[in-house]
């Protein structure tokens, strides 16, 4: 448990230090948000309407986009290998960075939604429960695009690899993610069923993934 | 001294490996006893960065067995191997010491265990809180070093392990390996020249084929 | 003969020991007086009192733009003259910049509800100062990045020379894009013509503003070289480990 | 008292965020420079120094033979 709380907050440090990437994934997700209504006009019905879907169309391509040097960089610099070489088994090891992953990237996304709520006209109060459906909904995205990432570094090849490996994947997420956003501001399907859903795909990525991605690093050896 | 460490023995018999679909070596047999020393040689590409690998459980093997016996059952190979290889696995932004202390937590270093001492060993400690992106090629290797001298593990696994230092480094590094062989360690090296092990024994690569 | 003194970063930060006080009191003077005026103007007849946020807004906006404007005098700097206090000055005008920006930002958001009846219109203004922030941000980032000045100071002074070129192809875009989607005629951010009795606190304002710019620009410089003294010392310090 | 008319809650907002903005940035910019400071400090009291130093005393050593 040491080991996975020392990767945990080394991945942490790294990432907030210069040069980290904490913050850039809420960054983009900012600059992806208000570009929208550039292209779909600045009617703030129109805005209201579309609004979640917006929302959350920024967090995952945000949070997948910045999930693309996740063991790049370890593998780069000869990391990899000894964190193969730990006690601890590869799948810890790879969710401890995961969740450093999501509390510097995902977080932060999470923590400046309302603010970008209120350029697309959702309601203040709403957007509180758009919050909360990202913070359910993202770890999923997280733990699914961390499969993609270990694929990547496997396959020794980056950049949009890995969106175009694991956006599909992360269907189910959006479609129960902007539901449920979508119960909560506008109505009139309830709120809780797709909201369960998306905490029950997290869980179960929170599990998978891991997994996966342990496999897919241990296949990429060489 | 970790006298209980001398019935230890690393032991490979026929292994081979295949990377890229190319065979490197097959039928390979050695073993290591505590105290001892293998060196690792052969032309460009007979397999020796590849047997360390694949005795650090980093590389699969195509065939044959590896095992340790005497030492800790539940624990693979890797696990009680320390890998020295070409990349140092060093953070350009967490200091010397935030670096050295994240590995010897991580590989199983004894909790609240100091980090100073092994930092000494290497000659680094008063770069401690220095970032490690400042450091040179040499001092990231010696960091590198310190790590086996911060976490006691039976076997080393050195990948031209005098690549960048200069000959003072080399000297502190043939002290540490001796050390680690009078506790009962093993070292396994590859290297094309000496690198200051006493009486090593030799394993010469790409000769059968 | 003082330009070439101040080329030298010792004596920039001798300089700046002496002036950063005056100008400190200076910015707090002119603030107390600045918000004194603003108290006694009056009320605008179609704003009322929400036009003492316009105090705060405009002039956030007019620095946020000088602040790429220092930006890009920066950055020529680097470019053309390899002036070394340069990068320092750009690198220190970003984060003050932008957070003039926000403040534009948010004021005239606060503003915008009472007026609007919600705190978000993609008015062409706004957007403008909206876009400029984000290109503020991808500054920071660019600085967050790297951090050998050596290697992100052209990267830098590049990306403010382009930026600056851009903002008034943006500005252009915004406007044009704004007339497209004409709303329903609400009041416009500083649309009308303004009376003395508002203008000249608003002066006032916006120098106390352009001091505070400047007090702080100079002292992010003063931390920038410290922490560029600190850098070369440190690598001073590993060669002769 | 000057009115603030039935927005004053805006004003104040306004006014109270931009102060809290500015006292970020001056917080910032003292904490780095006391930060700084303190490195540097700790660095010369190690004894390291910068090459334009090491320069000068050594020419200094040259000017007086």
């Amino acid at each position: 448990m040491t080991a996975f709380l020392a990767l945990l907050l080394r991945d942490m440090r790294l990432a907030m230090r210069v040069g980290g990437g904490a913050l850039m994934g809420a960054l983009f997700y900012f600059i992806m948000v208000a570009m929208t209504p550039f292209a779909v006009g600045p009617d703030l019905n129109l805005l209201t309407r579309i609004g979640p879907a917006m929302l959350w169309l920024g967090a995952l391509l945000a949070s997948l986009l910045a999930l693309d040097r996740l063991f790049a960089t370890d593998h780069d610099d000869g990391s990899l290998d000894l964190l193969m070489m730990g006690a601890l088994p590869l799948e810890l090891a790879v969710a401890a960075k995961a969740i450093a992953h999501w509390l510097t990237t995902a977080l932060p996304l999470i923590v400046i939604t309302p603010v970008l709520g209120l350029m697309l006209n959702v309601e203040l109060s709403a957007m509180g429960w758009v919050a909360l459906t990202l913070l359910a909904g993202t770890p999923a995205l997280t733990f699914i695009g961390l499969i993609g990432a270990a694929l990547a570094v496997a396959l020794r090849r980056g950049g949009l690899l890995l969106a175009v490996l694991v956006l599909p994947l992360t269907i189910p997420v959006l479609i129960f993610g902007v539901a449920a956003a979508n119960a909560a501001i506008v109505g009139p399907a309830p709120f809780g069923p797709p909201f369960t859903v998306l905490c029950a795909l997290s869980l179960a990525s929170l599990v998978l993934g891991p997994f996966a991605a342990a496999a897919a690093l241990r296949q990429g050896l060489e | 001294m970790r006298t209980d460490l001398i019935d230890l023995r690393l032991a490979g018999k026929d292994l081979a490996c295949e990377r890229g679909g190319r065979l490197v070596f097959s039928g390979l047999n050695f073993s290591v006893s505590g105290g001892e020393a293998l060196v690792v040689t052969g032309r460009n590409g007979a397999g020796k960065s590849s047997l360390l690998r694949l005795i650090a459980g980093l590389l699969r093997k195509a065939g044959g067995q590896l095992g340790i016996t005497g030492g800790d059952d539940e624990a693979t190979v890797g696990e009680q191997s320390h890998y020295l290889g070409h990349l140092d696995a060093v953070k350009p932004s967490l200091s010397v010491g935030e670096n050295l202390q994240f590995w010897a937590t991580y590989l199983g270093a004894p909790r609240g265990a100091p980090i100073g001492p092994a930092l000494e060993a290497v000659d680094l400690a008063q770069l401690s809180d220095l970032p490690a992106a400042y450091l040179s090629a040499g001092q990231r290797r010696r960091l590198s070093i310190a790590r086996l001298v911060a976490v006691a593990r039976p076997v080393w696994l050195l990948d031209e392990p005098t690549s960048a230092l200069d000959s003072a480094s080399q000297d502190r590094l043939a002290e540490l390996m001796r050390k680690h062989r009078a506790s009962g360690g093993m070292i396994v090296a590859a290297a094309h020249g000496p690198i200051g092990l006493d009486e090593p024994r030799e394993l010469k690569l790409g000769v059968m084929g | 003969m003082a330009v070439i003194d101040l080329a030298n970063p010792t004596r920039f930060l001798t300089l700046v020991d002496r002036v950063l006080p005056w100008l400190a009191g200076a910015t707090a003077l002119v603030f107390a007086y600045g918000l004194y005026r603003v108290a006694g103007a009056p009320d605008d007849y179609q704003q009322g009192a929400t036009v003492k946020i316009m105090f705060l807004h405009v002039p956030g906006a007019w620095l946020g733009m000088m602040g790429w404007g220092v930006m890009t005098v920066a950055a020529l700097g680097t470019l053309v003259w390899r002036h070394p206090l340069a990068d320092v000055a750009g690198k220190a005008a970003a984060p003050i910049g932008a957070a003039f920006t926000f403040i534009c930002l948010v004021t005239g958001s606060l503003w915008g509800r009472p007026m609007w009846g919600t705190y978000w219109v993609w008015d062409a203004r706004l957007t403008s100062v909206l876009v400029l922030f984000l290109l503020y941000l991808g500054m920071l980032a660019l600085y967050w990045t790297a951090e050998d000045p050596n290697r992100s100071s052209r990267a830098a002074a590049i990306l403010a020379l382009v930026g600056a070129v851009n903002i008034p192809i943006i500005k252009f875009s915004v406007d044009w894009w704004n007339t497209l989607h004409q709303p329903a005629s609400v009041v416009r951010m500083g649309g009308t013509a303004i009376d003395t009795s508002i203008l000249v606190p608003l002066l006032i304002m916006a120098l106390a503003f352009t001091l505070l710019f400047f007090t702080l620009h100079f002292a992010a410089m003063r931390n920038e070289i410290l922490r560029r003294r600190v850098r070369s010392m440190r690598m001073m310090q590993a060669q002769h480990a | 008292m000057m009115s603030l008319g039935p927005h004053a809650n805006f004003i104040i907002a306004s006014y109270a965020l931009t102060a809290l903005v500015v006292i970020a940035l001056i917080g910032w910019i003292v904490a780095d420079y006391a930060a700084q400071r303190r490195v540097l400090g700790d660095l010369e009291r190690r004894g390291v120094t910068r090459r334009s130093q090491r320069g000068k005393d050594n020419r200094a050593l040259g000017d007086t033979p």
